[in-house]
């Protein structure tokens, strides 16, 4: 090596060299610091903990699977084995030549079958050649022809040897068999006892993340795209597609990545497990689980309680779906391939960390949690330890635009494809929401698009006869605070709220201005209204008796949709405290309560409202219960008598002259000059500017909104629409200074407000003017939303529909109920709704308000579950527009009101009934027509029975029967000979053999138990009969059997058969002349738009005997 | 340029320029006598560096996540499947004939083995033809004819438990000449 | 520390820190690199400002912030003179503005626009700019201080000598790239680039920001009218820096930093980039909240303030306000007041090539006279708009709405 | 060591060592010089460079940094262009899988924090150039190369800034390109646009000014996304890289690295 020429540098290159080393190395170190920071994901650690879950499972499952018995076995299976291959060394000649038989004709087989198949794939080509030839008239045709069948034939020879030759080696075969048949048992029987513990331990090592295992070396950084134990699961749905501002975007849900048995059972909580086995056992029970599924129910219910059993409890996010059979689950309506999770939950579809995933804390202390994270990293990114405690490094994210429902708010997602029903199934939580909604009249102020019901009325009463109704003074103390007077009503509070009058956020001075402002306010809305009002005079009542009409009041049935009291005793506490609406059922609180209506309105009024509600005005939702003179008198009276005079007592201030004119000022000087506004309110009187100033703050407050008020029709709802509220962005919503505070409500209870949008709504219902606390604001910009007064659980469930409402879409094929098939049911159920059936009668599963107020059981209006299976179509259509065409139950108070229903609302409430009641198509069996023989025996089957000890068998009056004598109540039973004008032929069998799953806990007893082992049917007459007892009836019965004992007794032990006999019989005896409840007494054409039935001509006139049943119409939509 | 090089001569002119001089000690005559560990060490670095990066990009081709049509999916009742038919309802969505036998359903792959071309199902002559370059095979799958290796491939199928359908995982394959098709997930037994 | 926070608040109100910034400036040129003393002309000049700046905060607070701030600055750049070229100051100087910062951090206003992942750079780029521009100045002031004596700038004094590319160049070429590979990875571990929700048409958020290096522009903005600040001034930053090398015909200072040679040049420059340019971009980028209001360093952005929009056009001013009469209708007499005032600043030129620059004008001849003279007077318009906002809410010289010609 | 010493004479003396350093090492004058000579750097550097121009304190070595930066940039870019679709459907989806799924997603980290430090690479670099006056006769050519490189850079920086198609992106790029309207003469809003007109119709409108021009569109839409995709991948880029092919070749022949003169 030549000497190094010096040479000059700017900077030593030792000390470069050192840079270069030094740099170099850190290098490498960022390299793999890059390496790192994009192995190391948080998602990752949740499948490892999954992982690490599973393993201990499987490794309990194990110990249980290798019981002692298995280990017997296996070993006395060893020991066969042994046996058996010592037998075969001993007979080893014989089998080794069996075998090397087979192996010769093995090889003889598979050249006859290679000959046969190339032969026959010569043959195909030539049949092609000999084809062409011909068609091209190629002068080799005939050739080509020739050698063609040689081939054939060749083939077909070749085909007899492949057949030989296989019968062969099938010999062969079985030869070598015999000799193996015992080992191969054996081994089989072995697999046989291993398999569960094999397949555990297969399941093992899919799990297994050991050091240096399989999956462990696969999972290391730059492998980890082999084949990935440790990977991101997502779920791609292209036609569920996320609206990105008008770009359909496919949603990409990667939930299960973290959320890993999100649709595997068995790793429920332990509450979930407990409420689960419950249900399936009582659905075991009650013999709802098909034969086939029972095994595996129980097997399932043996796992949910071994989850019970075991020490720890299975956390979130590796929790099972707690309601698999309705969601996420292969088998259930929203499989999880198909719907995902952020449809429902929304919430960043892409997301595979916590935080970006938009998860979305209920409370502040889940907030604190999750946000609770280890100094070490400063906030970058949890740690693993950060992640053992649960403490999920979350941080608002703004940039999330649908942020998941926080618990407590899930069924909100339900609303997006379910908007248009009115009971979502197994959804109760958000049908009791959106019912909720209804009550309080939310959609009166506030527009909500697409709402299910579009002609909802106003929820306030008609204002245009007020001064007919009550007084100034009333009215005065009424508008201030409604509470006062009634602690259950809807009607919110305006006036003297949090951001007006209370110390604690309003400073004393302003407070004292508000209160002036506010009395002036009220006494102006007073003014105006009975300046408006119609004054027309009512009849007076004759004279009444007031115990008489409490007890009207009490039976015929007020109580469904009316409370009358105040006073309810606390559950918890044991105290008299004042009620809330909360503590009556939502049917209950469909009309006003009575308490104090005396103190409130006069006797005319009273009077005229209660025998003709629709005098007053035509929308009035209170139907007519057909009260006589003297009956509407007697209620008038007792109605007079619940006063509540103390309500009348409270002072009212005189309005401030001052107030009137700054406030009325205030509105004029909006269009006039300040001088001319002057001027205008000079030349008005007093009572001018209370009546300007009533209408004005009328218009402020959107009285109108609720009420019919002269003056203000036609005006825009007064509040924030909600159509799209839940979509609506975090920062549009104005905390004010309430962001992440505390603060406390009337009732005491200290709430909560954190930065989500769900729970700006709750404490916005809650309180609706707690925004302004410390704001200062213009007297006239203060809040207004008023205070409905609503308990914690109201608030939320109205508030989980407000967030639901969103401007997410989904396709029109995916939403809920809008086939013509279920738009049909859904309007029926509307119609319930509206008409607030519930309150007396169970539709759909739920209702019957009116029995708190009943004591004996036995008086409580039907249940109309199975109505639709049960009721004759126009018998149902008929009753419905004039109940008075039938009394079914005389000795019932409660009274069936007339509604006044057109032919349209009756025929939609039929045809819901018979499609909610499964009675499939509207009835068409009333011809039906038995034969005398059937009879004769329905009629002894009758008495023995005893049917008759309860049911009268002789025609009556469909319109005034007389009520059965008997002071058994449980022993009420309707007279049968209406039966035939009324119930569906095949439904009567029905409901004699199990009245009871029908409708539990029905009057009606059980002659027909199951069996329990195979659930039919019993017959209690199959032993009885040959008692001495009934030997008189054998005697009668014989003769009808031709003689034929074994026949009778037969048919005796046949459930279904005497059921139909005994359906034959009450057919016989029905009355089958009716009054038809309209003029033109048109029946109910079918509703289903495909098809338009002629109209049934009136009952009576339609049962003719010698016609027989037409079969049920089917088809329609969604059939 | 020429390569005449004028032996470096560092002459202060003024203090501040003097400052320099104390970086330009280096004579070049110190460090090359023996085996350069410092500098050894530092191309070391950078080409381990220069590999980790290089992995990195090629880690880089291979996405976490893949957007291809599902490899698992529900297939219907085993009783959607007439005996003794290839089923060729799932071939244009998810790539599978369903074949069922008296006693089994598999699921076969309709990539052919030989070059990848996806073969007919010929009902009349009882076999899948690749057009491509004629291989063919048997219903089961077993290749008979032209240049195929091997018998078509048969993906993982079983019945889902909670509703009785068959799924099909296509992600999953079983080789026929790996001995794979007795596998218990290769076909279901009716 | 709440005293202090206030203290930077107030200081850093556009008004108040653009004319510190620009004190500052003449400062540092006046008694750090032109060795200029406080017993002088100019010395009195800076104290007299300071005292108007204090009789004037007797009336407007925030002058007052200013004059106790303008005169701390004074009297430590005064002290320091030559010596603030010296690395020993330039690293205490370094230590401060970390230390400042690093304290600031912990006021959470602070660090939430300072740590928001696309400000980073920013944040750098502060530290970046007066790191350089210290440095720049300190070789200048070192090689005048070499020309002052009579010597020739350091740079000459090594200009014949050649160093082999390899390996000197290449080497340190190669470390710069590993350690900016270094710098660039650890970067991107530490920060995770934004992303916020997908785009939306209908919504936009408040404040929407331009990128971060044209908030200048978009700061600008606020003083002009888009045509001018988005497109006019644009164009002649662009057309302004590539006439550089032909109006500059100063022959020194030709690759050597200098500032004695130069000081023309230099000072007109570093105004340009570092005032209104950079400062601008800074203003932007930390100091503009939601509906463009401003905010200090340390407060917090909230979208509910209000902020009075008093301003008022010149014809307004003059018509009505001082003449006390309506606005005129045809707009060229209404406007004659802006008219005549911007024919006045436009005249200036012609008018100061026959006066006080004459000397120039000989020595540049017309053609780079008047480009440089207009482009200057162009990038001044920018100040003196910005100080005529403040000081008379002025909006518009001229508002000719008729055809959307605004100044 | 003497192993070693062994096998690094025997690596260096190898045939393939030598196909592809053909100097050896360079350990003398001759071979330094033939080392530059012969490979690639010579389209960078002279043989020969003054002492300034290596010198870190006068260079602060920022033009250096600005081009390491574009090719980190162009690099990082190309990469990014395997997972990133330029329609308004997928370019946000396809950015936050990026985040969400992507291996070495970080690609995109180091583009974005790139692109901020070559712009302020390339600011700091115009000042050095200033400062030292080394825009001045024989370079003024050099500087204004150097100044359309600027320019060049912003606009990179500002057509990639819409790509991900986030609320950032999308309204910075619509104040940033709503100045373009108030072009005078040629922009919807520009004074004196109003008086282009054709009769009573205006020539100059939303549909067909500069900023139409710009943005292909009325606002900012599909077809902004895919003109600036073309733009920041294609356009700039080329136009970058051959003005920065003039501003090096023409840094030599105004007199090297900048220095006196």
């Amino acid at each position: 090596m030549k000497p190094q020429e010096p040479i000059p540098h700017n900077y030593s290159i030792s000390r470069l060299n050192l840079i270069f080393a030094l740099s170099s190395l850190a290098l490498v170190a960022v390299t793999g610091l890059v390496v790192g920071y994009d192995y190391i994901r948080g998602w990752k650690w949740f499948q490892l903990e999954f992982m690490r879950m599973q393993r201990e499972r499987i490794v309990q499952e194990m110990q249980v699977a290798k019981s002692e018995e298995n280990t017997k076995q296996l070993a006395a299976l060893d020991e066969q084995e042994r046996k058996n291959s010592l037998e075969l060394a001993r007979h080893r000649d014989q089998y080794m030549t069996a075998q090397k038989a087979f192996d010769a004709l093995e090889g003889d087989h598979y050249r006859a079958d290679q000959d046969y198949r190339f032969a026959k794939a010569n043959l195909d080509a030539q049949r092609y050649i000999t084809e062409a030839s011909v068609v091209q008239h190629r002068a080799d045709a005939a050739q080509q022809q020739a050698e063609y069948e040689r081939q054939s034939a060749h083939l077909a020879d070749l085909q007899v040897r492949l057949q030989e030759v296989t019968r062969q080696r099938d010999a062969a075969k079985a030869n070598i068999d015999q000799w193996l048949k015992k080992i191969k048992d054996a081994e089989d029987k072995k697999k046989e006892l291993t398999a569960s513990v094999d397949l555990l331990s297969k399941q093992l090592t899919t799990v297994d993340m050991g050091r240096f295992s399989t999956n462990w070396i696969l999972s290391q950084p730059m492998l980890d795209f082999v084949n990935p134990v440790i990977k991101i699961d997502q779920v791609v749905l292209n036609d569920l597609s996320i609206d990105m501002n008008y770009m359909n975007v496919p949603r990409v849900d990667r939930c299960q990545t973290c959320h890993r048995a999100i649709d595997t059972p068995g790793w429920e909580s332990k509450a979930e497990a407990a409420r689960l086995s419950q249900e399936l056992q009582q659905k075991l029970d009650a013999y709802q689980i098909p034969q086939e599924k029972r095994a595996e129910t129980e097997e399932r219910i043996a796992q949910l309680k071994r989850i019970q059993d075991a020490p720890n409890d299975t956390l979130n996010p590796w929790r099972t779906h707690p309601k698999l059979d309705l969601y996420v689950g292969s088998a259930s309506v929203h499989p999880l391939l198909e719907y995902g999770c952020t449809v429902c939950h929304r919430g960043q579809d892409r997301a595979t960390e916590f935080g970006r995933a938009g998860h979305t804390p209920a409370s502040p202390r889940m907030e604190h949690r999750w946000a609770e994270r280890t100094p070490l990293t400063a906030g970058f990114f949890p740690l693993p330890s950060d992640f053992a405690q649960r403490h999920w490094g979350y941080e608002e994210n703004e940039f999330i635009e649908t942020p998941m429902y926080p618990r407590h708010y899930y069924e909100a997602g339900c609303i997006k494809c379910h908007s248009s029903q009115i009971a979502v199934d197994r959804g109760d939580d958000i049908t009791k929401a959106t019912q909720t909604v209804e009550l309080y009249g939310c959609y009166a102020c506030h527009k909500i698009n697409n709402w299910r019901f579009s002609d909802l009325r106003k929820p306030g009463p008609d204002l245009g006869g007020i001064a007919e109704k009550t007084t100034p003074e009333w009215a005065f103390r009424w508008i201030s605070e409604p509470h006062n007077f009634r602690s259950t009503t809807r009607m919110p509070s305006f006036f003297y709220q949090r951001n007006m009058i209370d110390p604690s956020v309003v400073p004393p001075q302003e407070r004292t201005h508000n209160i002036k402002l506010q009395d002036a306010e009220i006494h102006a809305i007073v003014s105006y209204l009975f300046d408006k009002s119609t004054h027309r005079v009512w009849q007076q009542p004759g004279a009444g008796d007031a115990g008489r009409g409490k007890q009207i009041v009490n039976s015929v049935g007020c109580m469904g949709c009316h409370i009358d009291t105040e006073q309810v005793k606390d559950e918890k506490s044991g105290q008299i405290r004042l009620a809330k609406r909360e503590d009556f059922p939502l049917e209950r609180n469909y009309g006003f309560n009575l308490t104090g209506v005396g103190t409130k309105t006069n006797s005319a009024w009273i009077y005229n409202w209660v025998k003709n509600p629709k005098s007053y005005y035509a929308e009035a939702p209170m139907p007519s219960l057909r009260l006589t003179d003297q009956e509407a008198s007697d209620v008038t009276a007792f109605l007079l008598t619940l006063q509540k005079p103390s309500f009348m007592k409270t002072a009212i201030r005189p309005p401030d002259r001052q107030a009137v004119h700054d406030l009325a000022k205030g509105y004029l000087i909006n269009t006039l000059s300040d001088r001319d506004a002057e001027s205008k309110l000079r030349s008005m009187s007093d009572h001018e500017q209370l009546v300007y100033l009533g209408q004005r703050s009328i218009e402020k407050y959107g009285c109108y909104s609720c009420h019919n008020i002269k003056g203000f029709e036609g005006l825009k709802p007064i509040g924030t629409e909600l159509t799209v509220e839940g979509s609506k962005a975090l920062h549009l919503f104005d905390f004010g200074f309430m962001n992440e505070e505390k603060w406390k409500n009337e009732d005491g209870v200290t709430e909560h407000v954190i930065h989500t949008v769900p729970s700006w709504v709750y404490n916005k219902l809650r309180n609706p003017r707690i925004y302004d606390d410390r704001r200062t604001k213009v007297y006239n910009d203060k809040l207004k939303m008023p205070n409905f007064h609503l308990t914690p659980e109201e608030a939320r469930r109205i508030a989980m529909v407000v967030v639901g409402l969103t401007k997410e879409k989904v396709a029109e094929n995916r939403m809920a109920g809008l086939d013509a098939h279920t738009r049909l049911i859904e309007e029926g159920r509307k119609r319930v709704s509206q008409h607030n059936c519930r309150a007396c009668h169970v539709v759909d599963g739920r209702g019957r308000a009116i029995a708190s107020t009943i004591a004996d059981a036995n008086f409580l209006p039907p249940d109309l579950s199975p109505e639709g299976a049960r009721a004759q179509s126009p018998f149902l259509f008929n009753f419905l527009k004039d109940p008075t065409v039938m009394k079914i139950r005389p000795w019932l108070g409660v009274r069936m009101p007339t509604f006044h229903f057109d032919d349209h609302e009756a025929n939609t409430l039929v045809t819901f009934f018979a499609e909610a009641g499964k009675g499939a198509q509207f009835d068409t069996t009333r011809g039906a027509n038995p034969s005398p023989a059937n009879v004769k025996i329905g009629q002894q089957v009758f008495t023995m029975l005893r049917c008759a000890q309860c049911h009268g068998t002789t025609p009556v009056n469909p319109e005034n029967p007389p009520t059965p004598n008997t002071a058994d109540s449980t022993s009420l039973a309707p007279n049968l000979t209406l039966a035939r004008l009324r119930l569906r032929h095949d439904w009567i069998s029905d409901w004699i053999r199990r009245p009871n799953e029908m409708i539990p806990g029905t009057r009606m007893p059980t002659n027909f138990p199951r069996d329990a082992a195979t659930g039919g049917f019993q017959s209690p007459l199959a032993l009885a009969i040959d008692t001495p007892q009934f030997a008189q009836y054998k005697s009668t019965l014989l003769p009808l059997f031709n003689g034929n004992e074994k026949e009778l007794k037969r048919t005796m032990s046949d459930a279904v058969a005497l059921t139909d006999y005994l359906r034959d019989y009450i057919w016989s005896i029905g009355i089958t002349q009716m009054r038809s409840a309209s003029p033109t007494g048109d029946a109910p054409a079918m509703a289903m738009p495909q098809q338009s039935l002629p109209p049934a001509t009136a009952p009576a006139a339609k049962s003719t005997r010698n016609q027989r049943a037409i079969p049920a119409v089917s088809g329609g939509a969604g059939r | 340029m020429s390569d005449e090089i004028t032996p470096y001569q560092m002459v202060p002119k003024t203090p501040l320029a003097g400052s320099a001089a104390a970086d330009i000690r280096e004579q070049g005559e110190i460090t090359r006598r023996s085996f350069p560990v410092v500098l050894t060490a530092a191309w070391v670095a950078l080409a381990a560096a220069l590999g980790g990066m290089s992995a990195v990009l090629l880690r880089f081709l291979f996405p976490n996540v893949l957007f291809e049509p599902v490899q698992k999916f529900k297939a219907g009742l085993p009783s959607d499947y007439s005996v003794g038919e290839v089923d060729e309802r799932w071939k244009d969505k998810y790539g599978i004939w369903i074949v069922r036998t008296e006693e089994v359903v598999y699921a076969l792959i309709t990539v052919c083995t030989h070059l990848g071309c996806t073969p007919n199902w010929l009902p009349t002559q009882n076999k899948f033809k690749c057009p491509c370059h004629g291989s063919g095979y048997y219903k089961s799958g077993i290749n008979f004819e032209g240049p195929t290796p091997r018998p078509l491939e048969r993906a993982k199928i079983f019945i889902d438990i909670a509703d009785g359908q068959i799924v099909v995982d296509k992600s999953k394959q079983f080789h026929q000449e790996r001995g794979e098709w007795t596998d218990p997930e290769a076909f279901i037994k009716l | 520390m709440t005293f202090i926070k206030d203290f930077v608040n107030v200081l850093s109100a556009g008004s108040i820190s653009f004319l510190l910034l620009t004190s500052i400036f003449a400062l540092i040129i006046f008694f750090n690199l032109m060795n200029g003393r406080i017993r002088s002309a100019g010395g009195f000049a800076f104290i007299g400002f300071g005292l108007l700046m204090f009789l004037a905060g007797i009336f407007v607070p925030p002058l007052l912030y200013l004059g106790v701030a303008y005169f701390l600055i004074l009297f430590v750049l005064a002290r320091l003179g030559g010596r603030l070229w010296d690395t020993k100051i330039g690293l205490w100087l370094f230590v401060f503005g970390a230390l400042a910062f690093g304290l600031s951090m912990l006021d959470p206003n602070f660090f939430l626009i300072a740590a928001k992942p696309d400000n980073v750079p920013i944040v750098a780029m502060i530290f970046l700019l007066g790191f350089f521009t210290w440095l720049a100045l300190r070789k200048a002031y070192l090689n005048d201080t070499q020309l002052v004596v009579g010597g020739i700038p350091w740079e000459k004094t090594e200009s014949d000598e050649k160093l082999f590319t390899w390996p000197d160049l290449v080497y340190t070429e190669m470390l710069c790239m590993i350690l900016l590979t270094i710098v660039m990875i650890v970067w991107s571990v530490v920060l995770r680039a934004p992303l916020e929700e997908a785009a939306n048409p209908t919504s936009s958020p408040n404040p929407a920001k331009a990128p971060w290096y044209f908030l200048g522009l978009q700061e600008m903005l606020v003083y002009f009218d888009p045509w001018l600040a988005g497109v006019v001034l644009p164009t002649l930053i662009i057309v302004g820096l590539m006439a550089i090398p032909y109006i500059d015909t100063n022959p020194r200072g030709n690759g050597y930093y200098s500032f004695r040679e130069r000081k023309w040049e230099i000072s007109v420059f570093l105004y340009g980039f570092l005032v209104l340019w950079s400062f601008l971009i800074i203003t932007g980028t930390f100091l503009r909240g939601p509906n463009w209001n401003f905010f200090g360093p340390y407060e917090y952005w909230d979208p509910n303030k209000l902020v009075p929009l008093v301003n008022v056009d010149l014809s307004e001013l003059m018509w009505v306000k001082v003449l006390g009469t309506s606005l005129p209708k045809l707009w060229i007499i209404r406007e004659i007041f802006g008219l005549a005032l911007i024919g006045a600043y436009l005249g200036l030129p012609p008018v100061m090539a026959v006066g006080p620059f004459r000397r120039f004008y000989m020595k540049m001849g017309a053609a780079r006279y008047y480009v440089g003279a207009y482009l200057f007077l162009i990038m001044m318009s920018l100040p003196i708009k910005m100080v005529l906002r403040w000081l008379f809410n002025l909006k518009y010289i001229l508002h000719i709405q008729e055809i959307f010609f605004n100044v | 060591m003497a192993n070693l010493r062994g096998l690094q004479e025997g690596i260096v003396n190898s045939q393939i060592w030598k196909s592809v350093f053909r100097v050896g090492i360079p350990n003398t004058n001759r071979k330094r010089v033939l080392a530059v000579l012969g490979s690639l750097i010579l389209h960078l550097h002279p043989v020969k460079v003054r002492r300034s121009g290596v010198r870190m304190s006068y260079t602060w070595c920022m033009g250096g940094t600005s081009f390491f930066l574009f090719l980190v940039e162009t690099v990082t870019g190309l990469l990014l262009m395997f997972y990133y679709r330029p329609t308004i459907e997928y370019a946000f989806t396809d950015i936050m899988d990026l985040r969400e799924q992507a291996p070495f997603g970080i690609m995109r980290e180091m583009h974005r924090w790139g692109a901020h430090a070559m712009v302020i690479a390339v600011w700091l670099h115009m000042f050095r150039v200033f400062m030292t006056g080394s825009y001045k006769p024989p370079r003024e050519f050099n500087w204004n190369v150097g100044v359309i490189l600027l320019v060049l850079t912003l606009l990179l920086s500002f057509t990639g800034y819409l790509l991900p198609w986030d609320q950032l992106a999308i309204w910075a790029i619509t104040v940033g390109s709503s100045m373009a309207r108030a072009s005078p003469g040629a922009g919807n809003e520009g004074p004196m646009s109003g008086l282009v007109k054709l009769g009573d119709i205006r020539l100059i409108h939303a549909g067909d000014d500069a900023r139409f021009a710009l943005i292909g569109g009325r606002s900012i839409g599909a077809a902004t996304l895919l003109r600036f995709y073309v733009l920041h991948c294609v356009v700039i880029p080329l136009a970058a890289g051959f003005l920065m092919a003039i501003h090096f070749w023409r840094v030599r022949k105004d007199g090297g690295i900048s220095g006196p003169l």
